[in-house]
């Protein structure tokens, strides 16, 4: 192994890049600038996800049991319902206790002094995890001898995933378009400053370089530019985070934020390595058509 | 062989033409009449529209593409326009010649000041080719055509931009290049250079061949020439 | 006016471009790619604002009538309620008929045949044009002599408007990130498409042009390459809502979908113009940085 | 006055020259001795680091820059590097020196073929740069500073890519030009050229004038040179 080489390599990567400096200086910039959209949209994605996902999951199940059933056979189908992995929690309200929540809702509308009786059942509002199960969970529950009704916003819940469902759908079809737009930039960009070096690219091959040869340096520049390009972005979102989050989470206090849950590290990992291989691959490409003449 | 560029011009037509290995020929015809085109033929810039060319013993215009660069290092070439690589010194333009040949960084070290030396120009080795006059500029490029010792050295206009003084001393350069077993073909209108060095001088006119003397002069015939007094 | 001199700069014009194609179809493939970006966001979150407008004029305020008032006088109150600027429609529900609803909506919890006097005043159900004025509309009707309780979401209208304001907020930073975004980039690929030519703007100089005649064909370049660019990306843009719309109604039958009628003929030549500007100007400044040297 | 280049070069150095309105001088000196420099001065690419440079009277170094323009206009140049517009036909390249100083299309149309002939170029008119030969990309060059008839002509090295014959003729054509009126200051290596031209004759030598002759030859009173007849 000749260091000279190696040396050689690494000092015609970095003396370019200073020989070219606005050029490179405002392909980082795009880079950085398409990334730090992409991120942040990536970012407002997931956190919005989280967010529904938040609402969704106080959705409740109501079952209602029957009244044959004593105190502690209720309290066992109670177990039971518990038992499920599906479930994520669950109140039980007994008739008596539901009365009172009756009347309290109703109060000002009818006159609940006429409740004399307590017509109500025993109760279990039951959470599920997964907002997807609600209907299944119910449909097992409804099985389960002991219970008499199931009720739950039936058709909230399937307007409500259906919407999900769709803005899901059109988040990740923008986010396909800002990938592949990303892509587009960064590879455009790449491809005007080797086009701008065109008249080199042909000198080189005029002596005696092999294409392999001429494309090293422009391929480690486009890796450079493109994850210097992304880092920068990290950096600018980082520090958008950090001035942001805390505001936002301070306004929408009442809303179940797992913001702060996002994984972020494969995030970057991610940005970081779509940055550097767009710059790699788009310099490939925009090398090579200059090579071929 | 002949070349048409797309452009329809006809650059060369039916040019046959034998150079031996080791000889020192002058290519000479007036401005335009396609000598840079010939030499081009030579290290396959271009591959003639028709016709064969022959670069020791390989078939040039039917090369594999991937064969040229190793054809291109074993013929150093002087451009007309040098074609330096703007974004490096006078240094790295030489090195580069040797190092694409994979040479060992020993051996660049050593070579680059010696041809550099061989052309006077090692005083501005940290220049870049925007900082040179135009005859450095043209010393560079033939300091970068000479440091890989190739076996052939094509030379077009190598002197259009030299003091008489500096022409002098690059030919006597070719000329003990040429003793150790190079075979060197220089384009050249630089009648001085020709008539003092009678050597074989092949005559283009309208891309033909119109005359091949053994050791000849710039004019027909002519020991000192008829415009210089006129 | 020397026609010859007109025809010359529209022939530079053309030729600069015809001469540097895949450079200014590079420019201008990136630029249509960022104001498609631009654009789609721009859309979705016109139509977003529209679907939650319209989640929202669905809360109701229920007022409920004084037992007091007959059948005449409870209809005056309605209409006086109508009468207001900033209600959007109203239902009248009369005592027997609610009881009705009432027993549809307990029946399974409790035993309806209980209910054997109506306990129900009389109620009308008022929405309100813009969620806004909720609390507003909500405490004038509670004014209203004859008028015993106004009831609504009230916790629920607050957390909405909150969580629509903050999503309108974030949404106003994000398109003011790629507003940006889109002009660093348009100014950045015309830089570089300059800076490929560095050579030519100095050559020019230096055979006597003066800086206002370098830089014509430029900017008009710039400004070509920029709106090119743009129109390509409304192009792009139409087709992909003529094919996606429809499925996405479709999915979303059950909203109130505004969504036709975002008024699309404003963004578009807002977006036309911006990468007109933004080629523009950017080729102002990236020639004008050649010519200073 | 004297110019020192940004690294350091001091490529000219106490030089006071004059050239009389109308005259014709020769610039000589080997390679990078600052004959481009000096040149460079004149039409203001570069600025004397010391000293003043007055073109027909007016005061160039310290010249607005928005006034640069219409000094070049007045200035043809052959650059030594030609400095042709590689996205222009040579028609193009020719026309913009006159469309630049807002000559109607009239003149435009007239003037850009006259100019063309006179360097032997018509046939070419439609090609790009790069499509020319070595010389022919010269003339172009040497057409491009005659077009719009400026009182001062410099031409850097104008027939290093020529040979003798069509040297000659542009030789003749500078003359021809002079007697019209035109000052001409021409920089070359062309013995022969100078030689037989008998003109005013200024020698640079790093920088400083060495000689100044009023019919000076190429070589220091010589006749006829010493290298020639190596
Ligand atoms: N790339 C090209 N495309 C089209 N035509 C060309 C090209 N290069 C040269 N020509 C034409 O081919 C002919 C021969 O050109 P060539 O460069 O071989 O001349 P030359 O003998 O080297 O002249 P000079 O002494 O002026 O350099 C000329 O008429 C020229 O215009
Ligand atoms: N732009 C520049 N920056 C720095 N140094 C320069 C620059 N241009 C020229 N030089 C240096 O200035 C000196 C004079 O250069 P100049 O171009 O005037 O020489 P010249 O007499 O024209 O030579 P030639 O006959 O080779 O063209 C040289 O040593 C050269 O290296
Ligand atoms: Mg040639
Ligand atoms: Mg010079």
């Amino acid at each position: 192994m000749d260091w000279g080489k190696v040396r050689f390599f690494l000092g015609e990567v970095f003396a370019n890049f200073a020989r070219n400096k606005g050029m490179q200086l405002t392909a980082i910039a795009t880079v950085a600038v398409t990334i730090v959209m992409l991120g942040s949209f990536l970012y407002a994605r997931e956190t919005l996800g989280k967010l529904s996902a938040g609402l969704l999951s106080r959705i409740e199940i109501s079952v209602f049991l029957s009244d044959r059933l004593g105190d502690r056979e209720a309290r066992a189908l109670v177990q039971k319902i518990a038992a499920d992995p599906r479930v994520a929690g669950l109140t039980y309200v007994p008739k008596s206790e539901g009365l009172r929540a009756l009347r309290e809702r109703l109060k000002g509308q009818i006159d609940t002094s006429l409740l004399t009786t307590n017509p109500l059942p025993n109760a279990v509002h039951v959470r599920v995890k997964n907002p997807d199960e609600v209907h299944a969970v119910a449909r097992t529950i409804e099985k389960i001898s002991g219970v008499a009704t199931v009720e739950y916003a039936q058709d909230a819940v399937t307007k409500v995933l259906r919407l999900t469902d769709t803005v899901a759908k059109i988040g990740l079809a923008m986010i396909l378009v800002l990938v592949l737009a990303t892509a587009v930039i960064i590879s455009n960009t790449i491809r005007l400053t080797v086009f701008a070096r065109r008249r080199e690219i042909a000198i080189m091959q005029l002596v005696g370089a092999t294409n392999g040869y001429i494309r090293g340096p422009f391929l480690a520049e486009g890796l450079v530019a493109g994850a210097a390009g992304a880092i920068l972005a990290l950096a600018i979102l980082a520090i958008a985070r950090a001035e942001l989050l805390p505001k936002m989470i301070a306004t929408l206090s009442f809303i179940p934020f797992e913001i702060a849950r996002v994984d972020e590290s494969h995030l970057i990992l991610e940005l970081l390595a779509a940055g550097a291989a767009v710059g790699f691959v788009g310099a490939w490409f925009s090398v090579s058509r200059h090579l071929r003449t | 062989m002949s070349l048409v560029y797309p452009n329809g011009v006809r650059a060369l037509d039916g040019v046959t033409l034998e150079i031996e290995k080791g000889s020192f020929v002058f290519l000479i015809g007036s401005s335009g009449m396609g000598k840079s085109s010939l030499l081009r033929l030579l290290y396959r810039e271009k591959v003639p529209t028709q016709g064969e060319v022959y670069v020791d013993g390989t078939r040039v215009d039917a090369m594999r593409r991937s064969k040229v660069p190793y054809l291109r290092r074993n013929v150093g070439v002087v451009f007309q326009d040098y074609k330096l690589l703007a974004n490096k010194t006078v240094w790295e333009n030489v090195a580069f010649a040797l190092q694409v040949t994979g040479a060992r960084t020993h051996d660049v070290m050593r070579q680059v000041p010696r041809c550099l030396d061989l052309v006077g120009l090692a005083h501005k080795s940290r220049m870049f080719p925007s900082e040179l006059s135009g005859g450095e500029q043209q010393r560079c490029a033939i300091a970068r055509a000479l440091v890989n010792n190739p076996k052939i050295l094509l030379c077009d206009e190598p002197t259009g931009n030299l003091d008489p003084s500096t022409t002098s001393e690059i030919m006597e350069l070719l000329l003990r290049i040429n003793l150790k077993g190079t075979t060197i073909v220089v384009a050249t209108h630089n009648q001085a250079v020709v008539d003092r060095m009678r050597r074989r001088v092949v005559r283009l006119e309208n891309g033909r061949i119109v005359s091949d003397e053994e050791r000849g002069y710039y004019f027909l015939g002519l020991g000192q020439s008829s415009v210089l007094s006129g």
